[in-house]
């Protein structure tokens, strides 16, 4: 019989960390679950979560704060997050040492420099907050994600937000090294909030199995993609013959260490979180995004379609 | 009992613009045309000859009075009519056969034929101009062409569909007296033949005199019809007529008439 | 149908047709649940629209008077521009094919780069209005002066006018009706390119409100700031075709619309 | 100056410049210490081109043969409803506002949208370049149809033509310049479409081949992508010229560019 | 010692296209025009009357012979000349006082006048208007007028700038014979008082004659001129000169040799 075609759209191009689902596609994984999946390239999260409500797409790459958001204004049309991938968020700000910005109170007054629809950008009151500084004393300005680290080095704002793996690499490549940074992530601040998981829209939703032999196939890449990102790399370059694969190697390898391979994941296995450490971060989320109420854990993520624990275990 | 009038005009008046911008070119005119007559109409420049042969056809309402054609009242353009404008208006981007050739395209029953007969009715494109002297033409555009040779191309495209209604505006202002003398003869011959309707405006009273049955006389602007003449010399007139002194005499009485009109 | 009734007729057809078309996009919404997050109801915009009432004006005018310089310095440079492709056979064969690569580089690209050398804010939006709504009225103008009749030209030179006589007394009266063309796409162009610019960085304008609406998955207000932009839209259309009529008269006298 | 010199220099003029432009560009690059990552050298992304030749080539053709196909759509419906737009005052009324203010909303807003609806791939590229190309076509058309001399409608119905017919026998072909030039401009937004909506969604075209190498900061495979897309503008508007030359020489009988 | 003459055509010839589509209008011209001369062309339609102007003018260049002007060979527009060209071509968007006054704008030295004698200028182009009948006209576009009218703005337009070297193409020949002949008094009377070098292309014999010091006769296509005559009447000449027969006869003469012309 014919294999059952899903949609699934990432949250932005195909990069080093979002190499499993494609090492999982070219070795056909999905295809070996029954699965005749398609894989394309977004636009943010905020615009993946759109594609999978809106049904274009069965299953989705997003930020699940984002999801969050959703949720709370779409009452009765949740859309499930079945996987959690990034167990620590890659959120963070980032300044120039030059600025003299050198603690996180630092920022107020300043200006700040990310496109709207960047999770870090969204979650940055809540951040301030948690580090004690107004939020409304931070002016903040919109830029195009390929303006964002130009602007930083060109001083036209004192400080961005975004992705580490995003950002760090981005103004290494425009000459600024690590040293040359002042970074504060949201996760050393004590913001707990997750990060990126697979979505899945109401019509998969019903389909068990589908979901789970999707799970079951990514599990699996990301495992040998852990153990070896080298091959995530090259799967990467496969879709995208013009990638540079040691930047996105590194790129990989710092996701992996940050956001994928925390002690919890180590201990307890991929994609599952922490009941209660979620259910406070959805607070938090809902306060940063001023959401009128924060939606319950359980119809914002399920582990209903996870494999049991041990073939969870993706840390090598 | 002589058959009814096929064009009947009555105190038909014509105002163009609107408001203070209001002006009455067609004062009160009043004339009716039998089937199968030649009807000639001079007058002074600007006295609205153009926009009598307008709302004759049917191209413009009359804003008073009453056109009819065949005792039906004119409410559009009637059918059955070649008009050759004062300004040739022929259409760049097509050759000179292709704009003689255009009502063929568009009246019927040859629009319907065309396609299939297409050569034979190339060849009757080829036969008229090679008639007014511009054989060998057909392939220029009519910017390629003297301004009395597209002149007599206006007259070929209002001819090529055997119209039963000619109107003629001006037709050969712009070519010399030979020329000019021998499409007279072409014209006659043409409505001996088929016997249409056809209505003449020009300023050469011999032209007028030659071509026509009935020639009208019209006052300044506004116009009105201040005189009909009805030219009853025989058919056909040869060149050697208009030496004639019947004819003469008709020129001479017409000429008197639109002077006094002048002298006003 | 007296004129009175057809002129009633005129003037209302093109409400009818809106509402009908919002009517028909409210119903579609309803019977085929389609969420709001894809395509909000009319309905939904336009309770956004009350609400916001003062928060879309302010940043519409933002909008607005950015785009209407970026505008007018494309009629201005496009005019010459045009004039000078249009009469000089270097300038044409020189610059046409430079103009055209240009524009059929997507500004999405260019913009970000643009920022970079001028900052954000009202000027590349200016800048972005203008470079995007140029070059139809370039084409449009050097269109118009390429068709003028030989016989015109011939009267000039007969005249002794000079190529620049030929230009102002022939060339500009007869690329009017080309130009007001070039004007309606110019104009709608001029408003994509501010709110393009506004989406690309900064923090004013339409084109950043819809933006931030739409990260917040607001998907309402983001319509109501489309609707602001077609408002706009027409209203800067409708001034244009009112000059129109008045300066091209003569071209429009035989009007098949009547 | 002779004729025959006159036609060299008209031939090399387009090149000249564009080389000018090329060493000023790599000159400023140089001379101003212009990072990379803000504008590559020109002699940079000639390297990228050559070395990635095949890959450019390869994304190029997906673009261009949906940019075609949404730019023949355009041709075709435009003049439609161009046509309809120029012969009835109603359509005029109707439609004309719709069409601006649906123009004067930035594309980047509704290609989402449109890919909700239709999917990621050809199909929403053909869509938007089918739709951002359409109107300069509709507008130059009606407006070439209204500004038909009275006399030639007089000439038609004297001979009891129908509306249609004066459409074909005299609208269309007095339509033709209009149309032509604003061919010009619809090619060029034919593309800007097509890469638009690359760039939003898929993974094919030249538009995702920037979009991606500007997200790994390769500037001169984006800079060779923006090279690529205006040497096909180029192209399809030299295409579009010959046939203009062809038909409507009548037009430019008497042209001021010789 | 007679002066140079102002403008001297030698073996002037003129072809139109390229390729298959060369054509000879102009076969082979020579011709000179004195200062103050007053020439008339004729000859039959299509045979290069409009061209010699144009070449004379300096509007086109030979493609064989040469064409000078006060002894200089001409290779581009002339100064000081005033054209009525045979199609009106009056400027749409122009009203018809503001089209006649075109030539103020560019013609030195009314353009540098014309500003700060506005009032003056308008006053003499509504004199001119009136004298040709269109007083109350100016107002109008130009696709308000008959088409007699227009041709009438057209000879104003040539004449507002008072040039010194005026050419007439057919520029009475839509008009009536009176407006005609009234025209024919004024345009004499205003050479007369300027002595202004014109060359005048008509169809109608009795008009060169009445105006012309000669007239130059010219073959079919392509053209070449085939007769020069001087026409010695007295000046001024009037509408009872037109009936003397030594003016009958130089009008016969010209007839003869036209239809010898047309009957070959
Ligand atoms: N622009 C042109 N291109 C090609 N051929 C032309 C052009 N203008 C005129 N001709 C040709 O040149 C010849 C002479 O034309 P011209 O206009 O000089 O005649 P004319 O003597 O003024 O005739 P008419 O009395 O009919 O005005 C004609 O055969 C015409 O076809
Ligand atoms: N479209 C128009 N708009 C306004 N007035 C017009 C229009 N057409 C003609 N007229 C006016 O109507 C009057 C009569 O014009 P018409 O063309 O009928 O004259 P005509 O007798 O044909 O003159 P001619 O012998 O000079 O051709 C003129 O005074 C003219 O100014
Ligand atoms: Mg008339
Ligand atoms: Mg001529």
């Amino acid at each position: 019989h014919a294999d059952t075609p899903v949609k699934f759209t990432l949250d932005w191009v195909f990069q080093g960390p979002t190499s499993p689902f494609l090492v999982a596609l070219e070795k056909g994984y999905y295809k070996d679950e029954g699965l005749d999946v398609t894989m394309d390239p977004g636009q943010g999260s905020a615009g993946a979560v759109q594609r999978v409500a809106s049904g274009a797409y069965d299953i989705g790459f997003a930020d699940v704060n984002s999801l969050i958001e959703y949720n709370a204004k779409n009452p009765g049309k949740e859309i499930l997050c079945v996987f959690m991938a990034y167990d620590f968020p890659p959120f963070g700000v980032y300044a120039l040492k030059t600025s003299g910005i050198k603690t996180p109170a630092d920022l107020a007054g300043k200006k700040l420099g990310a496109p709207v629809f960047d999770a870090s950008f969204r979650l940055f009151p809540a951040f301030a907050k948690k580090v004690g500084i107004d939020p409304k004393s931070v002016e903040s300005v919109n830029l195009t994600p390929q303006l964002r680290e130009q602007s930083l080095v060109q001083g036209t704002v004192d400080f961005i937000s975004g992705h580490y793996f995003s950002s760090v690499l981005d103004l290494e490549a425009r000459g600024v090294k690590l040293d040359d940074l002042v970074v504060f992530t949201y996760s050393d601040a004590g913001m707990d909030v997750y990060g990126n998981g697979i979505i899945v829209s109401p019509q998969m939703a019903e389909k068990p199995e589908v979901v789970k032999g999707f799970l079951r196939a990514t599990i699996k890449a990301w495992k040998e993609v852990a153990a070896n990102p080298e091959i995530g790399v090259a799967a990467a370059k496969n879709r995208d013959p013009l990638i540079d694969e040691a930047l996105e190697l590194r790129r990989l390898n710092m996701s992996l260490q940050m956001n994928v391979l925390t002690p919890y994941v180590k201990e307890n296995g991929m994609g599952d979180v922490d009941p209660e450490r979620f259910a406070r971060s959805i607070k938090d989320v809902a306060d940063a995004f001023g959401l009128p109420d924060a939606p319950a854990p359980e119809k914002v993520f399920t582990d209903y379609y996870l494999p049991p624990k041990a073939d969870r275990m993706v840390a090598p | 009992m002589p058959s009814p009038p096929l064009v009947e005009l009555k105190n038909v008046s014509l105002a163009y613009g609107e408001g203070s911008e209001r002006m009455l070119a067609l004062g009160d005119a009043t004339m009716s045309i039998d089937d199968g007559e030649f009807v000639a109409v001079v007058g002074p420049s600007g006295c609205g000859k153009s926009t009598l042969m307008k709302l004759v056809t049917g191209l413009l309402p009359p804003t008073g009075g009453e056109v009819s054609v065949r005792g039906q009242p004119v409410t559009g353009p009637i059918k059955g009519v070649g008009m050759a404008f004062q300004n040739a208006t022929l259409m760049p981007w097509r050759t000179t056969r292709d704009n003689i050739m255009l009502p063929l395209e568009v009246v019927e029953p040859h629009k319907r034929r065309l396609r299939a007969n297409r050569a034979e009715y190339i060849a009757r494109a080829e036969a008229l101009l090679a008639s007014v002297g511009l054989g060998g033409f057909g392939d220029k555009f009519p910017w390629q062409l003297s301004g009395g040779m597209q002149q007599r191309s206006n007259v070929c495209r209002a001819l090529i569909h055997e119209p039963q209604i000619l109107m003629l505006d001006e037709p050969f202002g712009a070519l010399d007296a030979f020329t000019r003398e021998e499409l007279w003869g072409i014209m006659q011959a043409l409505w001996l033949e088929r016997r249409f309707t056809a209505v003449l405006v020009t300023h050469d009273l011999r032209e007028a005199v030659y071509l026509a049955d009935t020639v009208y006389v019209m006052s300044r602007r506004p116009g009105r019809i201040v005189k009909v003449r009805t030219v009853d010399l025989p058919r056909p007139r040869t060149l050697e007529t208009t030496f004639e002194p019947a004819f003469v005499d008709i020129v001479h009485e017409l000429r008197e008439r639109i002077q006094q009109e002048h002298a006003e | 149908m007296s004129a009175l009734q057809r002129r009633a007729i005129r003037l209302a057809m093109p409400w009818l047709t809106l509402l009908a078309l919002l009517v028909l996009w409210e119903v579609a919404c309803i019977v085929f649940h389609i969420p709001e997050i894809v395509a909000p109801r009319p309905t939904r915009v336009f309770e956004v629209v009350i609400q916001r009432w003062d928060l879309l004006l302010r940043f519409c005018l933002e909008t607005l008077w950015t785009t209407l310089i970026g505008f007018f310095l494309a009629i201005g440079f496009g005019l010459l521009l045009g004039l000078a492709i249009g009469a000089s056979p270097f300038i044409y064969s020189g610059l046409y094919p430079l103009l055209i690569a240009f524009n059929a580089i997507p500004k999405v690209a260019i913009v970000p780069i643009l920022m970079i050398w001028v900052g954000i804010g009202a000027l590349p939006a200016i800048i972005t209005a203008f470079v995007i709504s140029f070059f139809p009225i370039v084409v449009n103008v050097a269109t118009g002066l390429a068709t003028i009749e030989p016989e015109m030209r011939d009267l000039m030179r007969s005249l002794g006018a000079s190529n620049r006589e030929i230009l102002v007394k022939v060339g500009i009266p007869r690329a009017m009706p080309y130009l007001f063309a070039s004007l309606k796409v110019a104009a709608t162009l001029a408003f994509v390119g501010s709110v393009l610019s506004e989406t690309v960085g900064g923090n004013r304008g339409i084109g950043f409100l819809m933006l931030s609406a739409s990260a917040r998955n607001d998907s309402a207000t983001t319509f109501a700031g489309l609707f602001a932009i077609a408002v706009m839209g027409v209203g800067v259309y409708a001034a244009c075709a009112l000059i129109e009529r008045r300066m091209t008269r003569w071209a429009f006298r035989g009007e098949l619309v009547r």
